[in-house]
């Protein structure tokens, strides 16, 4: 984002952001998390509310812009993206977000997701991601496990599932993080530090659909067991894991394993230090899953690449002094004209 | 220059052929600039193949240019030439059986060789074997005296060759007896950096120009005198670069910056091209991923106050289409441009059409009404660029404007217009202050247009939240109340009602009433207009009359066509306006379609014409 | 059971309201089977909140179900009820407007809390406040009974509760005189991996049943018949279920895998649900990842020689429309349903409307005309969708198949049909010894139905390739020749005209001719018959016609229409079959547009009538 | 492909695949080479004619199907994938080949390009790369070069491109390969080898577009120069390159650099082998780019993962032998029923 701070709005506060508007999620579904977190974090951007904008598609988490009390924009399935391009275009000191889910950003809005971030508009792009779809109740989507069962898959969906970190790392995103709704701070941190990277971020946020894909994440984010399940990424940092942080991903040649510093001959050397600007080394990281290796979250890609929008207007500034005083009329009247009577 | 006899003509039509590679349509259209320079009106109509590039010499290959020169208004590129040039075989093939019995045909002898000849189909050289003798055959040896002319330049084989087609336009200037000059000022131009070219090209231009004062064949000069124009500046025009500038124009008299999201698709990729130059005068452009990508930013920039604008052909606005749904739910105002091709699917891409007019006005999910407008010629272009800007902005809408390949390409004179004489555009944002004490419904409306409150992102105090879930009818909040769903159908189709209280006067040319009015819409102005002048010269009292809205009509649409016994309604589909005019006035309208991927003739016209008005008189 | 009094009625209806939490879904649908079962006619209505769960207790969170049981033949779920069921105050505020004046209330006493009240927007309970005098007021504590019940099984507070839908349910039987037995079958068969539940859902059935036997209030025992049904074996339809159904014989009758390529959407996703269950019938489902690729797979598993049908609702049509003119093209066959909802955009996703009418007929780039059917009613749906396959299959052709959102998910009494009876459907793929010594020419048709010739791959000797550019009138290969263009546009669109050649007799209920026809099509079926049954019981001439084929329309139905004074067309939308009537007959109609997300009521259509006939006598 | 060969098909000729209708392409156009190529490679794959099936979507490269003599469709615009995995459903045993453009496949048909990559059905998906729009005459395309002056971009385009092969194995295919249109050997052993690839392969072709993008290729496909400038990925070798062979990619830690063997204590040993069934490995090596490193072509990727249309085919089977001798009747009449009369 790319947000001029004033005065006025140092002292917004988390209500702020809170609509008149209703929230209709199911009790107990990871939407409410998200939307607290984000919430909590907008004041401290330092962002008048009023460059705000938050853009949603079709689904349940796309219901998100109308509980902050922003500008906004529910869509349509799909194409959230597109929407914050062209705006972003005609205004770029926006702080604009986009929310999407993993039907609507992954599926439908698959292309628009590829295309978005390869050109580097500086935006905030959130997906919840549930591995189902809601809003219809229960479909397989395209981050749903090979053999999941759904309603449109009772005998097990067969579709090789999207790894949405990777597909965004590919997409050529210049930041890619991955974050959990109910990680209560860790969330926050991801959410703030998209909010400062400039150039399209792209969050991957596990939620859980309490009602259609209940615990879906369970298996590595139970509290109980998250700190041995789960990796949180460090730039600069060895990645190290485990109750007693003695556990650590160390690369064979490009072949990562786990193992424990202190046995086998391993030290905290050997371990893999987290280098985010190395979008290789990311791709390679965004292949660890349960149950062979931990998951990993937090800031998987972080590099600089100018705008879309900023090229734009440098285009737009050199053509208008190299313009000098021609005016629109001398264009419309062209240099081939003739004259009657 | 030997001494000659003058022929005066009102008008001639000449048809320049040749092969993809030879440079047809550049010939053209300088013929075409030298003819309005000295004062004809002009028209044109550049016709070429779908692929890139056929095969040298084959049928597919080949390239055309048609215009129409002459001393009187015309509004067609000329129903048959007069005057056919034809650069080989096969272009000899695809345009001989258009030439008028008796035209002039001028052909490169030295392109038909066997191989050519054989390409183009036929089994016998038709220069010989007789089968041209209705026609005035000028058989040319242009690509040898070409190359004799430039040899001494230093040029090659292949490189000389090119300038063939400089030869016969300077043949041509020779026998309508048009000036060198201004075709010498623009290979200047063009050519300037390669003084070889600009050499070459003129003395191709100067030898054929002397080859037609040397032979003896080219006796009569024909002349074409000055048409009464209207006094003022004038520039040649096509369709797609009046779209271009109307849009520019239009955004700069709303003071806001124009934004243009569009994906590539013959024929409307031109506008992208040209606006995408004019980054100079604040325009941004986007080529997108896909249509519905150019439609989505397009409504994202409209959210963000900015002039909206996405171009496309019929295949890009079916993918737009649920985009569309969107924007009139949003109530913001954008322009859809449809530069319509031949249909369906694919169909035709390089061809002309006026197939997407049910598209336009009934082609979305729902009850989604939103304004048609068509433009009906190159010039028109603009002024109905400007006028679907003005209406979408003033009625927060959505507004089609569709033109058509015959337009988007053809060129014609325009008089430049004074740009100071143009009326801004209120874009009207709402403000918190201008608001005052009241509080802020984003769907509360203007009582005049229905137009509701429009605040865009960065005013403070006036977030909110718009979207394509049905909304409330004065906080915009999500409603599913079943009252109020069938209230916002109503407001919405009255507002799109409404944007006829602001459409000019009907002008309908001839007399006021009587046995028939021809009624057009879009490219076939041009045939229909000519069609009715010349039987009223004739004495036959039709009246013509071609229409810009197409949704919602004009307002005295119904009256008028009541005045006539007969309306008859010509149009490049299979009666689209016909059906939506039965729909609407229950009025029995007689329809003249074609679907051939060209324009219509002003003979077709009169023909079907004259054929009502018997009929009429038979009863 | 103690004695009571009986009353005969003719019909009933019912409304479950409640939270969505509360199953009023299953509580209708448990009902509504019984109701059948004892051999009632029965039509159903539901009714729930586009969130998937809305706040427990808050108004948008209100689901409801409407049945209406009947002793003689219906056609609608009633326009009213005559009972309304509110488990808590939000479905009392939501629903409390539509019951009848006198009608029974049951309510959910233990619902009125004051938070509840709050969230549902009254100030004071209304159940004490006096406010509920106009009707049958039962307030009973179904919360604390069934808790009561529950708890010596050991069900705690939360799962206790759960089951005072079945109380509700229970209670209900007890007033309307029906059999426990055949819910208890269904909880056995439901939840009988868990004996807990079944104890305790069955306890609470029972003892709501036997609330109403205690209680003084409900002496009378209301009974309605049996109604009067053709014999046979029945089961409960709805229309997506039908739909899929038919879909799997007619893939049957035609010998050939179903291929069913479709992205999910209210309220059409049901439709792959069920084929998704139905591999075991060689079904092929495919969600694909957009409705551009759901059509596309379509179109590729048609190329292949299935029997490819796709489904979506009118924001999928938009998608589609531009791979539907591909199709259209291709000349291959598959069905496209579109089971419409309530737009634009995104507009009243979970409610019903007919407004895609011209997006079917009239909605895509070019002249790309095919024929649309719609279904009238659940059990229409699974002829439909045969008829719709066999038509597509013999023409050559894709085809709309229009459903709604009312009849997608209303249920009704369905006649099984014996599968023998319906005719095979002739796939007619060419092969190379059926041509003979013919040459293969892909686009050659058949004289009778224009339908071209098709040869699937994997066939020897038959190889060519098709596309959506214009192609050659016999080879099929491109074409951009401009009569040929014109010529195919001419042919397509008489190969659909064609279709109609195969329509059964245009069915009209009533008068042969008269002063008033109600025409419509669609889900306004049902009530557009009940209104015209019961005026002609009072004795008023109408006639009523819902007419299947909406393009193009049944050859007879001009001269039908101008049998009667005047016609009536009563739509849920803004009058688009009028329109098209208009356009094609340049007949007057009188237009009744509803666009609320909600069927018409039968007394809507019966006033509108009477009002007609009443100017008609005043002339 | 999956194919199944007879003796009859054992005489077909490159003759075979040549189709009655002429080819219109701008003559010297890339398109002819890879057309050449195909069609003389078809008949070495032991598959009956009927059994090819050609499906394309709308660019000059889409033109393709026409061209050869089989089953074929040019259906519209980014949707050929669509189609093809249509048809792969319904009969699995065709060998079908998607011929798309940078635009058709990457631009409009970016999202079919994920998922139909993902699902991994048996296709064989050739795009022709030329780096433009050639059909509309001279586009930016999402392969073009940041700053490309096209008609779209005349002040030079300002969208990050995208690389097709890396985007093919973020996508999760199972065989990509990268070829040269005119590089007459090694093009037919591309083509020769996806074809009996069984799942999706997916192979880039640098095509020259000599209208509207002439030379796109030529600072390192220019045969003077290609020994030095490209390097042929092959399976299990050393990455070895340069007119001696004595040049190689040698990985420090995850970064790649040229060395020469023998130079600077670099051996052969030092050499990075190339190992086609590691996607990490195929994304670092899919990064390497001119002017830094020669342009990598041959076979990135190659793995095994069932196919699509093969798991359909067996949830079908298993639900038939499950179904027993239930007739449809049964279904239709469902197990709760009443009888009137
Ligand atoms: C064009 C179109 N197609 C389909 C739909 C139906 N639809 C709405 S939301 C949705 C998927 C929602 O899934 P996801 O994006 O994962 O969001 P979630 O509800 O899980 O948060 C679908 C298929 C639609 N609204 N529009
Ligand atoms: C829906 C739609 N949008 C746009 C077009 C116009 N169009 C045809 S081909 C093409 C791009 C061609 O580029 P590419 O795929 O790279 O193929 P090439 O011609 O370079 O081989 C475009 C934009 C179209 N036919 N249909
Ligand atoms: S359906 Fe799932 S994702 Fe949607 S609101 Fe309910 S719990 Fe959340
Ligand atoms: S425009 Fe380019 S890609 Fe197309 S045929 Fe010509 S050279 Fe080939
Ligand atoms: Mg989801
Ligand atoms: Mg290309």
């Amino acid at each position: 984002m790319n947000a001029s701070s004033d005065g006025a709005t140092a002292q917004l506060t988390r209500k702020d952001f809170v609509s008149d508007q209703e929230v209709r999620w199911c009790p107990g579904c990871g939407d409410y998390a998200i939307l607290a977190q984000i919430q909590k974090t907008l004041p401290s951007l330092g962002v008048p509310k009023e460059n705000l904008v938050v853009i949603s598609g079709i689904g349940c988490s796309s219901r998100f812009p109308y509980y902050v009390d922003t500008y906004g924009f529910h869509s349509i399935h799909g194409r959230a993206m597109t929407l914050a391009s062209g705006l972003k275009c005609v205004n770029k000191d926006l702080s604009v977000w986009v929310i999407t889910g993993d039907g609507d950003g992954l599926s439908i809005g698959g292309n628009h997701f590829l295309h978005t971030l390869r050109r580097n508009f500086d935006l905030n792009v959130v997906l919840f991601n549930n591995r189902i779809y809601g809003l219809t109740k229960g479909q397989a989507s395209p981050t749903s496990e090979q053999g999941k069962v759904t309603k449109s898959t009772p005998m097990g969906a067969i579709d090789h599932p999207i790894n949405p970190v990777r597909a965004a790392i590919a997409a050529e995103a210049t930041w890619v993080g991955r974050a959990l709704d109910n990680d209560t701070k860790h969330l926050p941190s991801m959410i703030e530090t998209m909010a400062h990277h400039k150039g399209i971020s792209f969050l991957e946020v596990f939620q859980n659909c309490n009602i259609f894909n209940n615990g879906a994440f369970l298996h590595f984010s139970d509290r109980k067991i998250r700190s041995e399940k789960m990796i949180y990424l460090q730039p600069g940092q060895p990645m190290l894991f485990g109750e007693n942080r003695d556990k650590g991903i160390v690369l064979d040649g490009l072949k990562p394993r786990v193992a424990t510093v202190g046995e086998g001959g391993v030290s905290l050397d050997d371990v893999l230090v987290y280098d985010a600007s190395d979008p290789s080394l990311a791709y390679l990281v965004s292949s660890l899953d349960y149950p062979d290796f931990p998951v990993p979250v937090g800031v998987f890609l972080d590099i600089e690449r100018e705008t879309y929008e900023d090229l734009l207007e440098d285009q737009v500034e050199k053509a208008e002094s190299k313009r000098g005083d021609m005016s629109l009329q001398d264009l419309v009247r062209g240099t081939n004209t003739w004259t009657v009577g | 220059m030997a001494q000659r006899d003058v022929q005066e003509l009102k008008s001639v039509t000449i048809r320049f052929a040749g092969d993809s590679g030879d440079g047809m349509q550049l010939t053209g259209n300088r013929f075409t600039d030298t003819a309005a320079l000295i004062g004809n009106d002009v028209a044109t109509f550049p016709d070429y193949p779908a692929e890139i590039r056929a095969p040298a010499g084959s049928l597919p290959g080949v390239s055309g240019f048609q215009v129409q020169f002459s001393s009187r208004d015309i509004y067609t590129p000329g129903d048959a030439p007069d005057v056919l040039v034809a650069m080989n075989p096969a272009a000899l093939q695809r345009n001989l059986k258009e030439l008028v019995p008796g035209g002039a045909l001028f052909v490169n002898e030295d392109a038909f060789t066997k191989s050519n000849l054989k390409l183009a189909g036929y089994e016998e050289n038709p220069l010989e074997d007789g089968s041209l003798t209705d026609y005035r055959l000028f058989k040319v040896p242009m690509s040898t005296i070409t190359l004799e002319t430039v040899k001494p330049l230093g040029m090659g084989k292949k490189e000389g060759e090119r300038c063939k087609n400089f030869f016969a336009l300077g043949l041509l200037y020779f026998v309508y007896d048009r000036p060198l000059e201004p075709t010498m000022e623009w290979i200047e131009g063009k050519f300037g950096k390669s003084p070889d070219l600009v050499e070459a090209n003129t003395a191709a231009l100067k030898a054929g120009y002397n080859y037609g004062d040397t032979i003896e064949a080219f006796q009569t000069a024909y002349k074409v005198d000055k048409a009464q124009l209207a006094p003022g500046t004038y520039r040649s025009m096509n369709g797609n670069l009046a779209t271009a500038y109307g849009m520019i124009v239009a955004a700069q008299k709303a003071g806001r910056p124009l934004f243009y999201g569009s994906y590539p698709i013959t024929p409307a990729s031109d506008i992208l091209h040209e606006l995408s130059r004019q980054r100079g005068f604040g325009v941004k452009t986007f080529q997108a991923e896909d249509e519905i990508a150019a439609m989505g930013s397009t409504i994202g920039a409209a959210f963000g106050g900015a002039i909206a604008v996405t171009g496309t052909s019929g295949p890009g606005v079916a993918l737009k289409s649920e985009a569309i749904g969107l924007a009139i739910m949003a109530e913001l105002p954008m322009v859809i441009v449809n530069v319509q091709r031949g249909g369906p699917s694919t169909g035709l891409p390089t061809k002309t059409e006026q197939a997407d007019l049910f598209q336009a006005v009934l082609g979305r999910n729902g009850e989604a009404p939103l304004p048609v407008l068509a433009s009906r010629s190159p010039d028109d272009c603009f002024d109905v660029a400007i006028e679907a800007v003005r209406m979408a902005v003033k009625y927060r809408t959505p507004v089609i404007m569709l033109s058509d390949g015959y337009i988007a390409n053809g060129a014609e004179p325009w008089l430049v217009p004074d740009l100071d004489t143009i009326e801004p555009i209120e874009m009207d944002f709402l403000t918190r202050e201008g608001l005052g004490d009241e509080p802020h419904l984003p769907y509360k409306r203007d009582e005049q247009t229905l137009a509701r409150n429009w605040a865009i992102p960065g005013e403070p105090g006036l977030e909110h939240r718009v979207g394509g879930l049905e909304k409330d009818y004065l906080t915009g909040n999500v409603s599913y109340d079943p009252e109020n769903h069938e209230r916002m159908i109503q407001v919405r189709a009255e507002k799109v009602q409404r944007v006829a209280q602001d459409y000019g006067p009907l002008q309908v040319q001839g007399p006021d009433s009587g046995p028939l009015l021809i009624l057009g819409w879009g490219s076939s102005y041009g045939a229909i207009t000519s069609a009715g002048e010349f039987m009223r010269e004739d004495g036959i009292p039709v009246a013509n009359l071609s229409i810009r809205h197409l949704f919602p009509f004009h307002r005295e649409l119904e009256a008028t066509m009541r005045r006539y016994d007969k309306v008859l309604v010509p149009e490049l589909n299979c009666g689209q306006l016909s059906h939506l005019l039965r729909a609407e006035y229950l009025i029995e309208v007689e329809s003249l379609t074609k679907v051939r991927g060209l324009p219509f003739k002003v003979v077709e016209i009169i023909e079907k014409s004259k054929q009502l008005l018997s009929t009429e008189k038979a009863v």
